[in-house]
């Protein structure tokens, strides 16, 4: 195996991790400040890439499609937290996750309703179609370059977000202490209002990007939301520096282990058994991390409290 | 009149006792809801077109939705035997569900006719004289691909498939009949929607071209993945990917793929014309090979209906063996273990106007029937 | 008597003269239907055990249930096949008997639970939440690619396995045999909670400092509720997997996990007959919901929505009347 | 001078830059209270998790009637006799008052792993139990529920809770908060005949509580103590009241 494949696997790593770094900073973030799990996050992810692709379709700009999915999302995500979410920052996580889980469920078929049971078209714009060479002799896809970029851009403007800005400093504050930031004046509601547009956003961000080189149907986020769930587990909850170390782990492990295991396992037995016990152990390898990240650390890698 | 025809005939029949009057209840299971929902409901306007088209007020049709899910698919099957007293049942899209299903509800004394799902097992050592495939077996399509690559004169393959009993199937149809080297075997994980490592293989292993079988949203992610990553390959895949409700999602990505189908909306016969024209002037949208399946069963069920009394299981066998009706397909006969032998085509995908579609441009395997007839003992 | 009693009552009276009409009636249907709700109210009075009792909001309970559905599974499959599952170190050609097999579903679900309670119950709150739902994946993507027993596709069994003295194949028999475990199950579960392992798990779930303090071990009163709750719900997945003749991956998936969970919060958690209830209004609806129209999931959501967020204490605690769902 | 029933030597303890304990010893003999009085953030919680074993020290040990429990975990001291009552009600409110109870016989009594017959329905348990709320004069609410009972008897149930596991040495993290003048009155009168059972390391904010209670006192700022004595050469320590007491006066 070449040096150059490893790279360019390597890359494929990265921006892997870096798209579940968008669905687990919003997750976390919303669990940092409100203290609630959304299970319904994934349908976020879902809702902006039909939003996107809705939009692409009508106007064939894909940076409009962007903006709806970045736009219908944190909309959603609104509606959602005024109607349903805001009701359940009071209650215990079980009620939280019934709840959630009954907004998957309308979520999907709803869209379904409304889109229709046949997946959408989302296509990658012409200026970012096509490989590039990058040194070393990689030929790597434009867009897949153009998403790594755009994650770690989100990721430092939401570092910029939280550690200058005033919404910033409420929302450290909420994390630290929630009585605190009510008796800074702040208005609560609002702030947990825009902080669960903010993660929506960042997910239908997340849905969009992604649903352009893959497939934009009911059902998308869910596979996704229990990765990042995994990622926020290995990362931490509450921390976005353990959301995006977490996520580029889990996405490394997920993408070389689905190479090397496979070509490990050649070693040892004969080709075609190996590659499906490979592939059959590489689809564990990140819960197998992430059962030894919390026999290492419970509270995971960056993660404050329990 | 048409139907009042149908109607007057039923009459008749009651007045006079005859065959005909004999009513057949049909169960269908299909996956109305969630994920595969748009390959259920698809299946499910072939098969009602048909029975529409055919006004048979003796032809009654209940219809369910599995969501996808093997136990509510037993659930379904066992209230179709049991509470409505059905005759046949059909519908079964997924060969998971299949084999949840058709085992018990042969060994009922049901008829089970497939409008898709033909796993192996049910082909050979498992086969059983109440159940018929009407769409293939499994492996055809992959078998045919297999062939194509040969005819083409590929040398050096690299094959792909998710980590599951139908990607396996697949991988090993596709070897049967191709010849040339393997450049790489991998198998991806089910539900896998990011191939950038697979990629990144294909394109290391010097490979002369791709086949590949990733069904519903894995091959669109594959195809424009594919698209975009300046790999220029020649690929080839079983009719799954490239079928018309999902060609729409894959775009450009797809244009001038090969993939393998026994049947095409440009087939040309009568049947098929009249049934794409109808299709779309009933639905408002191109048929798929499902609902293409599914009007074939409809049609085959209604040719034994006209033949036999469902009440008399050998004559109705004996009457669905026949396949006395007008297939969309060119060539339509059942082989000794309810299989079709058929052709298989081979298909490129074109755009025309705004609409992706297929054309044939070949046959891959003529008058193919299955590996596994052999050992079918009935 | 109070009125949840009285409640209760009437939900076992229900469950034995519902099927007895439809034996009448000749709808055998009705008895599958009932069959099925009384197996998931098995699952959930196992994960009951956990949620209600032990706080442990486990998304994960699908393993249990997909672990003994597939002891079921493979046990019957070698009979099935002639295949032999082990010849050494003697020789084991599976079964085909309940007992055996419910034995084996019990024990090896217990054994994974015990694992996985090991490594999760290190953790709590979200992190649990998280964590079981993680490991359930984990057990689904293997139980497809593992394709010596059928992979995705799962293993049919064509002939429901056997009980010495009864006839499996006869829906009222098999009923009657589900039912049983059930009423034995929900005995159990009942001595559970009063007993002193119930107090103690009840005061760490309430509040885990002070159980330290009065020299409890919390730890291991989870795990041991956790591996109790997962044996129980393993030995409902190889009923249910009796009852299907078939078992698939999809016992393992979060959906099923999810599923569990919805028919112990839909009947009131922590309540002795709530899982039962919640099974049975769960069958219904997806009967009579699914009948009606094919985007059924939106009206479940929302009803269940509407059960999360106004009716405190699910059905059991509606019809009740009592207030707190502990105890 | 008899054995101390509890003991800490040398207690050290920091979080990051921060020392919380600098070398912490305390005693606590039969019969006697013992208050640990200081200004907020001179350590005091931190100190009473040592001593229960929920955080462990960076250095010095704990004794519990002469034996060393430093490194045994907090169910393992209190069924060896170390009896805690919490700052923050940790009662489970959702229980009966005898339920509460009974739990501490249970942990007491080390057989917590039994499945089947009704706890309530052992005679032991409900004997432990009950004689525990008499002595707090609960008894006669013994099937109401903790949710019900009022402020003070919450902290009653507390001590009663203690009581059931025949404690050697009491542990108390302010039983006065939060109780009101009369309330406190109360709870100071129990408290003064609580001793008999066994001694009490007090933590308090209340100062005429720990006057009118407490035999010795010890002064502990910025994690050191910095005074140890009777009431009366607490009170007049020219360091305490230039440290704490000056500015509370």
């Amino acid at each position: 195996m070449s040096l150059v494949l490893i790279a360019e696997q390597v890359l494929n790593g990265l921006q892997f991790g870096i798209m579940l770094f968008l669905m687990a900073a919003g997750l976390t973030l919303i669990f940092g400040v409100m203290g609630l799990i959304n299970l319904a996050h994934g349908s976020l992810y879902m809702v902006g890439a039909f939003c996107a692709a809705a939009v692409a379709g009508a106007t064939g700009s894909f940076l409009l499609a962007l903006v709806a999915a970045l736009a219908g999302a944190a909309l959603a995500g609104a509606i959602v937290e005024m109607v349903v979410i805001r009701r359940l920052y009071e209650r215990d996580h079980l009620d939280q996750v019934l709840a959630t889980f009954a907004l998957i469920l309308i979520f999907s078929e709803g869209t379904r309703w409304i889109f229709g049971s046949f997946p959408l078209y989302l296509d990658v714009p012409s200026y970012l179609s096509g490989p590039v060479t990058l040194p070393g002799g990689i030929a790597y896809p434009v867009y897949r370059l153009a998403l790594i970029v755009a994650g770690l851009l989100v990721a430092l403007g939401l570092y910029l977000l939280i550690s200058r800005t005033r919404i910033g400093i409420q929302i450290r504050a909420g994390e630290n202490d929630r009585e605190m930031i009510a008796a800074l004046g702040v208005d609560i509601g609002r702030l947990y209002t825009i902080v669960f547009a903010l993660g929506a956003a960042l997910a239908g961000l997340a849905g969009a990007l992604v649903g352009a080189i893959q497939s934009v149907q009911v059902g998308m986020g869910e596979p996704v939301l229990i990765l990042a769930f995994v990622v926020i587990v290995i990362g931490g909850i509450g921390s976005i520096r353990g959301a995006l170390i977490g996520a580029l782990l889990v996405g490394l492990t997920n993408t070389l282990g689905g190479i090397f295991l496979p070509e490990l396992m050649k070693l040892f037995m004969e080709p075609s058994a190996a590659t499906s016990i490979g592939a059959s152990l590489a689809s564990m390898a990140i819960y197998i991390l992430m059962a030894a990240v919390l026999i290492l650390r419970p509270t995971g890698l960056f993660g404050a409290r329990a | 009149m048409l139907k009042s025809l149908a109607a007057a005939a039923s009459m008749l029949a009651i007045l006079s006792g005859t065959a005909m009057a004999e009513p057949v209840k049909v169960g269908m299971i299909t996956t109305l809801s969630g994920g595969g929902a748009s390959l259920g409901v698809d299946t499910r306007d072939g098969f009602m077109l048909a029975v529409k088209q055919a006004g048979n007020e003796d032809l009654e049709v209940v219809i369910e939705d599995d969501q996808r899910k093997p136990d509510i698919a037993v659930q379904l099957a066992d209230k179709m035997v049991q509470s409505d007293k059905v005759d046949v049942l059909t519908g079964i899209v997924w060969s998971n569900l299949a084999m949840a299903v058709v085992p018990s509800v042969t060994a009922q004394g049901k008829f089970y006719l497939s409008t898709n799902a033909a796993p192996s097992a049910l082909a050979g050592k498992g086969c059983t004289p109440n159940y018929f495939s009407v769409s293939y077996q499994n492996d055809n399509l992959h078998e045919a691909a297999g062939a194509y690559a040969k005819d083409a004169g590929f040398k050096n393959s690299f094959i792909l498939a998710p980590n599951y009993p139908a990607g396996k199937d697949s991988l090993a149809g596709f070897k049967r009949f191709y010849e040339g080297e393997l450049a790489g075997e991998i198998y991806t994980k089910l539900g896998q929607t990011d191939y950038a490592a697979e990629l990144a293989q294909i394109r290391a292993s010097g490979a002369d071209s791709i086949f590949f079988f990733l069904p519903g949203g894995m091959g669109i992610s594959f195809l424009k993945q594919y698209a975009d990553s300046g790999i220029d390959l020649p690929v080839v895949g079983p009719a799954f990917s490239f079928d018309q409700n999902i060609l729409q999602a894959v775009g450009d990505a797809a244009l001038g793929v090969k993939n393998t189908s026994q049947w095409n909306k440009d087939i040309d016969n009568e049947t098929n014309k009249a049934f794409v024209e109808s299709f779309q002037a009933e639905y408002d949208r191109l048929p798929s090979l499902y609902a293409a399946q599914g009007f074939d069963t409809a049609n085959l069920l209604l040719s034994a209906m006209a033949k036999a009394d469902v009440s008399d299981a050998d004559a109705f066998r004996a009457a669905l063996e026949e396949a006395d009706f007008k297939s969309v397909r060119d060539k339509f006969k059942f082989g000794p273990n309810h299989h079709p032998i058929q052709d298989i085509y081979v298909r490129e995908v074109v755009k025309e106007g705004d609409v992706y579609t297929n054309r044939i441009i070949g046959t891959a395997l003529a008058d193919r029937a299955d590996a596994y007839a052999e050992e079918c003992k009935m | 008597m109070t009125r949840e009693s009285i409640l209760n009552a009437v939900i076992l009276a229900l469950l034995v003269l519902v099927p007895a009409w439809a034996v009448l009636a000749d709808e055998p249907f009705t008895i599958t239907l009932a069959t099925r709700a009384v197996i998931l109210a098995l699952a959930a009075v196992g994960l009951n055990i956990a949620l209600g009792l032990g706080g442990l909001v486990s998304l994960g309970h699908a393993v249990f249930f997909g672990l003994g559905g597939y002891a079921m599974g493979i046990l019957a499959y070698h009979v099935q096949a002639y295949e032999p599952m082990f010849e050494w170190p003697f020789l084991f050609e599976g079964s085909k008997s309940m007992p055996a097999i419910w034995l084996t579903a019990i024990l090896v679900s217990a054994l994974a639970a015990l694992v996985l309670g090991l490594l999760s119950l290190r953790t709590s709150g979200v992190y649990f939440i998280m964590i079981t739902l993680a490991f359930g994946q984990m057990f689904y993507f293997f139980s497809i690619s593992w394709s010596a027993y059928g992979g995705e596709d799962g293993l049919s069994i064509y002939v429901r396995n056997g009980f010495p003295g009864l006839n499996t194949l006869d829906p009222i028999q098999f009923y009657g045999l589900c039912l049983a475990i059930l009423v034995i199950a929900l005995v159990l579960a009942s001595r559970l909670r009063l007993s002193r392992f119930g107090l103690a798990l009840n005061a760490a779930r309430q509040s885990p400092k002070r159980a330290e303090a009065v020299g409890l071990q919390p730890f291991r009163l989870r795990l041991t509720a956790f591996v109790l709750s997962g044996a129980i719900t393993g030995l409902a997945g190889a009923l249910f997997a009796d009852l299907n003749r078939f078992v698939s991956p999809a016992m393992f998936s979060w959906q099923m996990s999810g599923e569990i969970m919805i028919l112990v919060i839909l009947g009131g958690v922590g309540r002795l007959y709530g899982p039962v209830a919640g099974a049975i209004v769960y069958v219904l609806l997806e009967h009579v919901l699914g009948g009606l129209s094919e985007f059924w999931h939106i009206y479940l959501g929302l009803l269940l929505l509407a059960v999360v967020l106004f009716v405190r204490g699910g059905i059991v605690g509606a019809l009740s009347g009592r207030r707190a769902a502990h105890g | 001078m008899a054995d101390p029933a509890l003991e800490t030597r040398d207690l050290c303890k920091s979080f990051g830059a921060l020392e919380v304990s600098r070398g912490i010893s305390i005693s606590l003999l039969p019969g006697e209270i013992h208050a640990v009085i200081g200004p907020n953030g001179a350590g005091k919680s931190t100190l009473i998790q040592q001593i229960c074993g929920v955080t462990a020290p960076d250095s010095g040990s704990v004794f519990l009637r002469g034996r060393d429990v430093t490194h045994l975990p907090v169910e393992s001291r209190a069924r060896a006799g170390l009896a805690r009552t919490f700052q923050v009600s940790a009662l489970a409110l959702d229980d009966t008052v005898l339920e509460n109870a009974v739990v501490g016989a249970i942990g007491s009594s080390g057989k917590a792993f039994r499945f089947f017959a009704p706890a309530l329905g052992d005679r032991e348990l409900r004997e432990t139990a009950f004689s525990a709320l008499e002595r707090v004069g609960l008894a006669e609410k013994a099937n109401m529920r903790a949710s019900d009972l009022s402020h003070g008897e919450r902290r009653q149930l507390e001590v009663a809770i203690a009581l059931t596991l025949s404690p050697k040495a009491f542990v108390m993290d302010e039983p006065m908060a939060g109780l009101g003048a009369e309330g406190s009155r109360i709870m100071t009168g129990f408290l003064d005949g609580l001793r008999r059972e066994a001694p009490i390391l007090l933590v308090e904010h209340d100062m005429d509580a720990v006057f009118a209670l407490a035999d010795r006192i010890s002064v502990l700022v910025y994690g050191s103590i910095i005074a140890s004595g009777t009431v009366e050469e607490i009170r007049n320590d020219s360091t305490v009241r230039e440290a704490y007491l000056g500015e509370t006066a």
